[in-house]
């Protein structure tokens, strides 16, 4: 048998030289896997199976996400979740989830490599997202574990800030379309296109 | 009526231009006519000028609740062609096509019909098939019309990106020669002028609020002008087409949505063709008067307002940036919207109704400016005969029971 | 000199002269190939005029010599070409481009030169082109039109586009705010220091470089102090606040529905290396403000007189911006010209800085503002009750010698004693009109208003609030009050603020006492010539009261229709300088008053807007998304020839070199037929549903039957649109009880994914399934061809590749070569095959593997034309192909997919209607043609007859046509009438040459009819 | 550029983030009864719309924000958006525009 040969949505980037005058950074994370959950937050045999198998609870506002140890959880929609965990525990974890999840009206499947992560972070992270989505990243609700589905540069993708230390955001894109958002992301991060928005300024002349 | 000619118009140069007549009347409406139309758009006026100049019938007027002219006939990018997949189709828009060439001289209006070649390029194979599947059915029908390949749309339109390593590489265009624009206002002066000069009262401000019928027929009608008696009433007014057969109680397969288009500011000539990008979404051509004419598409949900949205603008513009790369430059001076009536099938409906006396010409949706001398050849004529005219009859109501559409979006063509 | 004999020193008058310019240090730049000078802070206009130049274009119909008239957006007559080739930018107002070193600019819409050019013939016959002229002739012969139209085009247009693309970027950028405001002079800044201190999140947009607005050219003070310096020291205020954004170049182009407005940012026009740092030129702001206060300042409007339009004639505010801010001199000596009291502060500026000024000519007959008494105390002399009746010119009418000036009064002719009076310039003013244009946009509302003479905001029902000059407020201290208290008040309103206000909390202001203004809209001329003379309204397509009455004369007596008959206001300036005083001449000839002729409609932008600033970052390899499936790259190394396919790229072939595409496809074809082949269908559409009523579901939406489908078996469906037409189709697989492996035609995949969640989120809710798209999870490989077992049992795995254990139609779930894989025995070749799924980041390497585990077997990768032929020769359909959006499945011949026990599926009703269900409806056949060698063309028509010409009639087209390499002739599948029913025939299909083509009609598979190939 | 906001996930956001299905309440006739479908009546299901000028009820879907399908009642001429409403709920009581369009199923899941 061969070894596996795992290649991410952007590993043949990975040699390409970034460009030096970027005003945020950019990476991919290849080492999350996906699980796609759906249930019913109204059938408490539901909650109860997925909580006890994912470790944590499932996050039920609306744009938040939870996170134990090594697995979180972000909400997608009422009856819909993505969990990520590292790649490699997905199977298990899996398994964990079906049996635990047993007869309910529920359904958890492995979407781990549906997508990958674009990991924008750096001071000037929100603004260079905002040039692709007119979702406003400089609302107070924006606060770590905030996340939201939306459209970036005409691609479906899901956001979740990360931290702020610096500001960091990952940008779940579906994996046909990484080489695009890449490339677009690339177009807009330049220092020299950089967009201040609020805060002190330069008074403009007179 | 004054003839127009260069003599007329030097003789009356002497004198400053100040013994010109009005072109058509502002007439009080009488208390009866023996037909009204609803609508002054080209439409409802060349309806008018059919029925007074092919049947005769002149006691007739034209209700429009606000300029004549100024509905989606004064605000569409007039592009005409009739290069169209399906048989009925085919035949309405090449009628109307072929009446476009002797207008002018027929209205003694320069309506600047100007036949400079709509090019429709493809972009995917599948829409070179689709494309290809339409010539052969245009070259037996009659139409003129031909596929040409790269090299020639670039002979054509010099300022198209004919790169092979762009997003879309033109794989070749679906061309109609004799395919072109009009001027839109034109169109419609030069119906009203002429339906005036043979007694039609056009009567404009004057808005249809009430539909009367006895027995299954139609009476009249009541206008923000008073009540006007007739036994024939046809309806012609595009987005608004629910809301008067509403007033009759007749329920339609329409929904008004709004259509957009801009131009950009004058300059020389830089595109003397018509082209038209399907896979990108977006169309140019450029006016006499030296502006990109640009059709937006619709906002996808009803509306009433005449305004859209920029979405549907920013779109169009993207596209035909990559497709006219000089353009990036140049810039948008305005846009606007129309309201569209769109009907199911996309296709018009020229049809008689149960309600006796009650006829409706609408759901030319986004591409009724073609079709005007047509259309109002063939209602016309089945208005006044009370039956449909061969031509219009696909284009009945009765469509939509037994389900015999006339689908041309399976033409990979949006139908501008 | 200076080389700018027109610049002012700077310390002349009250040390305001010139207050923007830096004067030490020069910048050079061209004009129509000219060199010439000018300072930081000058625009191409100012700096034209401290050089003397007058002249800087030709109009637009009548090639009239023309000169700068405004100093911002409204300028109609200076328009000029920036920049070379690729950069080249026809039609800028030459008021509003900031000067930048090595900047080239060019006049327009002349030839061979601005000065001499042949187009002023135009001017000669302009007694034969009044509006609307070609309506009424150029028809002569028939044919002629396009003959015409093509010296038409020519003449008409104003600049050129560029010759080559732009190499400069742009890029859009979307923001959110409390209160948007909109204009940032004192009323904008006003508005925004009170929001601001409220606690909203504010931005302020302004499109000139500065803010202030009029500030410098106004009079009042503000806290006793000239303007400017409270503007100063506001500006510093807000820029240190952490919730505000200050933003100059930056024009409101467009206000949208639900207070979304788009601006335009100019990064870098006014200093174009910036670009080489990354900066795009510009960028397009996509704004959703909770509130926007619309400050956008009042436009002023010119008087109608003969010959308004020459070089030389300007408006008043104009005059004093170019003199205070600029340092330059509009003239050697003045008049100006006026019927209200603001242009009294021209004169006063114009004196301060000693510009001579010959006379104020005031049309009212007692003037009495406290401008006016301080004109008359300055000493400046002021004619009342008189009026400009006319210039005189020299150098062809490019520069003014004098004026004549005459008694006026309103609606009369001109009588009395005329004078003339030497100057080069006249300052004029016929009031201001509030720049109403973006509360207008989506939904405002103007009224009338008799002492402004113009339109003013009324009512809108969005949360758009108008302050200042932009809503008729002139006066300074009702302007400030005005703007303060909104900006307060919309903040409350966005952010529900508490913050107390006091009187005190704003700045307080004086500025003289106005008199009233008396409305001007046309100023007969005198003489015997007074017809012959042109009175301009809209300078830029030159359109002349004459035409307005002309117009109105001839029956278009709507606004819309003389605006669109005349053109009137539908010039690159949109009728800024130009629509009130139209409607005022239209009030005499239409003998209506002005707010019963109306408006016209008030479109976005508000200014030009750029298209590449539209298309954003959305350009060049940006331009729409493309969607690349896992083993891509290997697509690109193996020199695949790419088609487009919804937003996919998928290999239509892959030519060996010196191939040919028809020679790779045929290649790859026979390599399937006898050997092997491999295909990437990792686009195909995936769905997996689950829930106990999933079989329910598969039931209702495809026309055959799911719910007796065992576990670990698949079924190909048919799905219908609910008008009963071929939607899309593929196989769907059991994988448990309630769990189902849906397939769909690459293009269908996001749709069918929607399709499903609509039906049951809003007609079937109470069903329990739960969809998941995973096309982009699984990459999917078909592996076709008799060595196809071969290759996969080559590889390690826990999978039974052999007939008896994987039997066709059914799936299995195991490990090849390490990879989880899904594997699947389904056929669309009619070959033995397989297809094999694994997660998509292992794609790349399993499709090495497999490549690799076919070396010996002779495998080689087909492209989608393959797979096309491959088909079309076992007779099976492509959605999209075989079907058009008019096609049922009885059509195709596939009645035994169209279930006929059950009640109801999607589109089952419909498929009885009539129509749908007639017989002799066009029916799928093959077809063969006489000669093997001849392909019939795609989408060829047959005919019921042959003729010698058109129109014949026409029975049926060609849906598929190809070589096929498989039985070494053409084959063809056609949707013929009642086709069926026709096996045998011969039918004619007339081509575009001439030639006809005969086929025979027959069944339409072409090879192996009774599928043993596949079943091996 | 419209603003709509989810009413079952509170999302926000322009109309690029959501998707217009159309006029709401249209009952189809096959699933409630499959056999006696008349013609009038598919064609009405399928073809005859409200169009009103004025208030109309809509559906809508949350593309960008929980995927889920919800009602809406907007002015079509001011654009404006009135109200929201649950999928599966029947038309608020508010005065309808069009007699037409009061024509609100009764059946389990009125969503279409
Ligand atoms: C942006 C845009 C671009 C287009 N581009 C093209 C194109 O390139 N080529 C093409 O062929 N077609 C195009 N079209 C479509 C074309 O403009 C229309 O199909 C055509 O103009 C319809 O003409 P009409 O006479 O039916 O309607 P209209 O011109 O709209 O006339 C209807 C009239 O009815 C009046 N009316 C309404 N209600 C009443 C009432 N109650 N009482 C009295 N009067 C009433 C209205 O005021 C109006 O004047 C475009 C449309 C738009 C909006
Ligand atoms: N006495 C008079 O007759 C009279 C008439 C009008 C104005 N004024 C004076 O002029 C001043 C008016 O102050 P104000 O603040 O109302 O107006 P302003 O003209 O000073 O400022 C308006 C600002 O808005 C900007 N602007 C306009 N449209 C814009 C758009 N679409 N996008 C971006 N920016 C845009 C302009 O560039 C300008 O800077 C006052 O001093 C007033 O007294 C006097
Ligand atoms: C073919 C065509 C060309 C046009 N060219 C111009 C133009 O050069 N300048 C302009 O301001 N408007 C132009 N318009 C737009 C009209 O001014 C106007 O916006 C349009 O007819 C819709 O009317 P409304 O904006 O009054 O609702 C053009 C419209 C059409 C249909
Ligand atoms: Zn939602």
């Amino acid at each position: 048998m061969s070894d596996l040969q795992f290649r991410s949505a952007l590993s043949h980037r990975r040699d390409e030289d970034l460009p030096m005058d970027l005003c945020v950074s950019l990476d991919e994370v290849s080492d999350r896997a996906m699980i796609d959950l759906r249930g019913s937050l109204d059938d408490p045999k539901f909650v109860a199976a997925a909580t006890a198998a994912l470790g944590v609870a499932l996050p039920a506002q609306p744009r938040s996400s939870s996170v134990k140890g090594d697995i979180t959880v972000l909400w997608m929609s009422v009856d819909q979740w993505l969990v990520t965990t590292p790649r490699g525990s997905e199977q298990a974890l899996l398994s964990k989830l079906v049996k635990r999840l047993g007869n309910t009206f529920s359904f958890a499947c492995d979407v781990s490599d549906a997508r990958t992560i674009i990991r924008v972070s750096g001071g000037d992270a929100r603004s260079v997202l905002m040039k692709g989505t007119s979702v406003d990243l400089q609302s107070p609700v924006v606060k770590p574990g905030w996340v939201r589905r939306l459209l970036f540069a005409e691609v479906a993708a899901a956001c979740q800030f990360v931290h702020s230390d610096p500001d960091t955001f990952d940008v779940y894109v579906f994996r046909s379309y990484a080489d695009y958002v890449w490339e677009w992301l690339l177009a807009v991060a330049r220092k020299g296109a950089r967009v201040q928005l609020y805060g002190k300024q330069e008074p403009p002349l007179v | 009526m004054k003839r127009y000619s260069i003599f007329s118009l030097a003789r009356n140069a002497a004198n400053y231009h100040k013994d010109w007549g009005p072109v058509w009347r502002s007439p009080e409406p009488k208390a009866e006519y023996d037909a009204v139309i609803v609508g002054a758009g080209g439409h409802g006026l060349a309806t008018a000028y059919y029925l007074a100049k092919n049947h005769n019938m002149t006691n007739i007027a034209v209700l429009e609740k606000g300029w004549l002219g100024g509905g989606n006939t004064g605000r569409n990018t007039t592009i005409i062609r009739s290069n169209y997949l399906q048989d009925e189709s085919m035949a309405i828009y090449e009628l109307a096509r072929s009446l476009y060439e002797n207008l002018s001289q027929e209205l003694n209006y320069n309506v600047m019909f100007s036949p400079r070649g709509v090019l429709m390029l493809c972009q995917t194979e599948h829409e070179l098939r689709a494309f290809k599947r339409t010539s052969h059915a245009n070259r037996l029908a009659g139409t003129e019309a031909r596929m040409i390949d790269r090299a020639e749309v670039k002979r054509l339109c010099p300022i198209i990106n004919d790169r092979d390593d762009c997003r879309y590489p033109i794989l070749g265009a679906y061309y109609q020669p004799r395919g072109g624009t009009a001027r839109h206002d034109a169109i419609a002066w030069g119906y009203a002028r002429g339906a005036d000069a043979m007694g039609v009262d056009i009567i404009q401000n004057c808005e249809v609020v009430g539909i009367d019928q006895n027995a299954g027929r139609i009476t009249g009608v009541r206008t923000s002008r008073g009540e006007i008696k007739t036994t024939k009433l046809a309806v012609v007014v595009a987005g608004s087409t629910t809301q008067l057969m509403d007033m009759a109680g007749v329920r339609m397969p329409i929904e008004s949505v709004s259509l957009q288009a801009l131009v950009s500011e004058p300059i020389k000539p830089v595109i003397d063709v018509v082209v038209m990008a399907n896979t990108v979404h977006g169309y140019m051509s450029q006016s006499d008067k030296g502006e990109l004419v640009i059709g937006g598409g619709a906002d996808p949900y009803n509306n009433f307002s005449q305004r859209g949205s920029f979405p549907a603008v920013e779109h169009t513009v993207t596209a035909l940036v990559e497709t006219f790369p000089i353009i990036s430059r140049l810039r948008m001076l305005r846009q606007w919207g129309g309201t569209v009536d769109m009907t199911g099938d996309r296709s018009p409906i020229i049809s008689m109704t149960d309600i006796g006396g009650l006829f409706v010409n609408c759901g030319w949706g986004t591409g009724g400016f073609k079709a005007i001398p047509g259309s109002g050849w063939a209602f016309a004529d089945t208005i006044a005969n009370d039956r449909p005219h061969p031509i219009a009859a696909p284009f009945s109501l009765n469509r939509y029971m037994i389900g015999h559409s006339i689908d041309e979006s399976v033409a990979a063509a949006v139908a501008h | 000199m200076s080389g700018q004999p027109y610049r002012l020193p700077a310390n002349v008058g009250s040390g305001t002269t010139g207050r923007i310019l830096d004067r030490s240090r020069r910048i050079a730049f061209s004009f129509d190939g000219k060199s010439l000078s000018g300072h930081p802070g000058d625009t191409v206009a100012s700096a034209l005029f401290a050089n003397g130049i007058r002249l800087v274009g030709r109009s637009f119909k009548y090639h009239r010599p023309r000169g700068v008239i405004g100093s911002g957006a409204d300028e109609p007559n200076a328009l000029i070409s920036v920049g070379e080739s690729g950069r080249h930018e026809p039609n800028q107002r030459a008021t509003q481009v900031e000067l930048y070193d090595g900047l080239v600019s060019k006049s327009q819409n002349n030839w061979p030169n601005l000065k001499f050019d042949i187009g002023q013939i135009n001017s000669k016959f302009s007694r034969l082109i009044p509006a609307g002229f070609y309506y009424k002739t150029f028809m002569w012969p028939q044919s002629a039109w396009m003959f015409y139209e093509h010296f038409i085009r020519n003449a008409a247009g104003l600049g050129t586009a560029a010759s080559e693309p732009d190499p400069d970027t742009y890029e859009h950028m979307h923001a959110t705010c409390d209160v948007l405001v909109v204009g940032g002079g004192v009323a904008g800044l006003a508005a925004a220091q009170s929001a601001a201190a409220a606690g909203a999140r504010v931005m302020v947009v302004d499109e000139c470089a500065r803010l202030g607005g009029l500030a410098d050219s106004s009079s009042g003070l503000i806290e006793s102090s000239p303007q400017t310096e409270w503007v100063q020291s506001t500006v510093s205020t807000l820029a240190a606040a952490e919730n505000v954004h200050l933003m100059t170049r930056t024009i409101a182009a467009g206000h949208y529905h639900h207070n979304w407005c788009l601006l335009l940012e100019r990064v870098t026009d006014h200093d174009p290396s910036l670009a080489i740092q990354g900066a795009p030129r510009h960028r397009l702001w996509k704004v959703r403000a909770n509130q926007i206060v619309m400050a956008t300042g009042a436009l002023e409007r010119p008087l109608t007189f003969a010959n308004n339009d020459r070089p030389g004639v300007l408006l008043a505010s104009a005059a004093r911006i170019y003199v205070n801010r600029y340092g330059v001199s509009p003239g050697r000596r003045g008049v100006v010209f006026t019927n209200n009291d603001d242009a009294y502060q021209t004169a006063l500026d114009l004196t301060r800085a000693g510009v001579p000024l010959a006379r104020v000519v005031d049309v009212r007959t007692d003037p009495r503002g406290e401008l006016v008494e301080e004109a008359r105390a300055a000493g400046i002399e002021v004619v009342t009750g008189m009026a400009v009746t006319n210039v005189d010119t020299v150098a062809a009418g490019a520069k003014i010698q004098s004026v004549k000036v005459a008694p006026y009064k309103a609606g009369s002719r001109i009588g009395g004693r005329e004078e003339r009076i030497e100057c080069d310039f006249v300052a004029v003013s016929g009031g201001w009109n509030p720049a109403v244009h973006l509360y207008c946009h989506t939904s405002g509302k103007v009224k009338f208003d008799e002492d402004l003479q113009s339109f003013k905001p009324d009512r809108s029902f969005d949360q758009i609030t108008p302050v200042g000059a932009a809503n008729g407020t002139y006066d300074l201290d009702g302007l400030i009050s005005e703007a303060s208290n909104t900006g307060a008040a919309v903040a409350k309103k966005a952010v529900g603020s508490k913050v107390k206000r006091s009187k005190s909390d704003r700045p307080l202001a004086s500025s003289p006492k106005a008199g009233k203004l008396e409305p001007v809209w046309f100023v007969p001329a005198t003489g015997a010539l007074n017809e012959g003379n042109k009175h301009f309204v809209d300078f830029q397509n030159d359109v002349t009261a004459a035409d307005l009455e002309l117009a109105a004369r001839e029956g278009y007596r709507s606004v819309e229709h003389i605006k669109r008959y005349t053109t009137l206001g539908m010039a690159t300036d949109q009728g800024k300088t130009s629509n009130i005083n139209a409607l005022g001449v239209l009030t005499g000839a239409l003998q209506s008053a002005i707010p019963q002729i109306g408006t016209t409609t008030f479109r976005p932008p508000y200014t030009p807007i750029s298209f590449g600033a539209i298309a954003g970052t959305n350009a060049g390899n940006r331009f729409l998304v493309v969607r690349r499936t896992p083993p891509y790259e290997w697509h690109c190394e193996n020199r695949a020839d790419f088609e487009p396919i919804g937003q996919w790229r998928r290999p239509y072939c892959y030519p060996k070199p010196g191939d040919s595409r028809h020679d790779a496809i045929n290649r790859e074809i026979l390599s399937v037929r006898n050997e092997v082949g491999l295909l990437d269908a990792s686009t195909l559409g995936k769905i997996e549903l689950k829930g106990p009523d999933a079989a329910k579901l598969l039931d209702r939406v495809y026309t055959n039957t799911f719910s007796t489908l065992k576990v670990g078996k698949g079924r190909y469906g048919l799905m219908l649109n609910e008008e009963g037409f071929l939607m899309d189709d593929g196989v769907t697989v059991r994988l448990a009880d309630d769990h189902f492996l849906m397939h769909t035609t690459s293009g269908g995949a996001d749709r069918i994914a929607g399709w499903l969640e609509e039906w049951l989120q809003t007609e079937w809710s109470d069903l329990k399934v739960y969809v998941t798209p995973v096309t982009e999870q699984w990459a999917q490989f078909a592996i076709a061809g008799p060595n196809a077992r071969n290759v996969l049992e080559n590889l390690d795995g826990d999978i039974d590749f052999s007939a008896d254990s994987f039997e066709f139609m059914s799936m299995k779930v195991g490990r090849l070569t390490g990879y989880p894989v899904r594997a699947f025995r389904i056929s669309f070749s009619g070959e033995l095959s397989y297809e094999i799924a694994t997660p998509s980041n292992f794609g790349h390497s399993l499709w090495l593997a497999l490549l690799e585990a076919g070396e010996n077997h002779g495998i080689q990768a087909y492209g989608t034309e393959a797979l096309h032929v491959l088909r079309a020769e076992k007779g099976f359909i492509v959605v999209g192909d075989e079907s058009d959006g008019t096609v049922t499945p009885l059509d195709l011949g596939l009645g035994w997919a169209v279930s006929k026990k059950k009640d109801d599926y999607i589109g089952k009703r419909s498929l009885e209607r009539a129509y749908l269900a007639a017989p002799k409806r066009k029916q799928l056949v093959g077809l063969l043609t006489q000669d093997p060698q001849e392909v019939l063309p795609d989408g060829a028509y047959a005919v019921a007859e042959l003729k010698d010409k058109p129109p014949m009639e026409m029975i049926g087209q060609v849906t598929s046509a190809y070589w096929s390499p498989t039985v070494g002739r053409s084959i063809a599948m056609a949707l013929i009438k009642d086709g069926r029913n026709r096996l045998g025939d011969v039918v004619d299909f007339p081509l575009d040459n001439g030639k006809v083509v005969k086929a025979t009609i027959v069944d339409p598979v072409f090879y192996d009819k009774e599928g043993a190939k596949q079943n091996v | 550029m419209l603003m709509i906001t989810c009413p079952v996930c509170g999302a926000e956001g322009d109309e690029t983030d959501f998707h217009c299905g159309g006029q709401a309440h249209i009952s189809r006739p096959a699933s409630t009864d499959p056999h006696n479908v008349s013609d009038d009546a598919q064609r009405d299901y399928l073809y005859i719309r409200n169009n009103p000028k004025g208030l109309h009820r809509e559906m809508w879907m949350c593309a960008r924000g929980c995927g889920k399908w919800f009602h809406a009642e907007r002015d079509t001429v001011t654009l404006e958006f009135k109200s929201y409403y649950g999928i599966t709920e029947s038309a608020p009581p508010s005065s309808s525009p069009n007699p037409a369009a009061s024509k609100t199923t009764k059946k389990k899941s009125a969503g279409r």
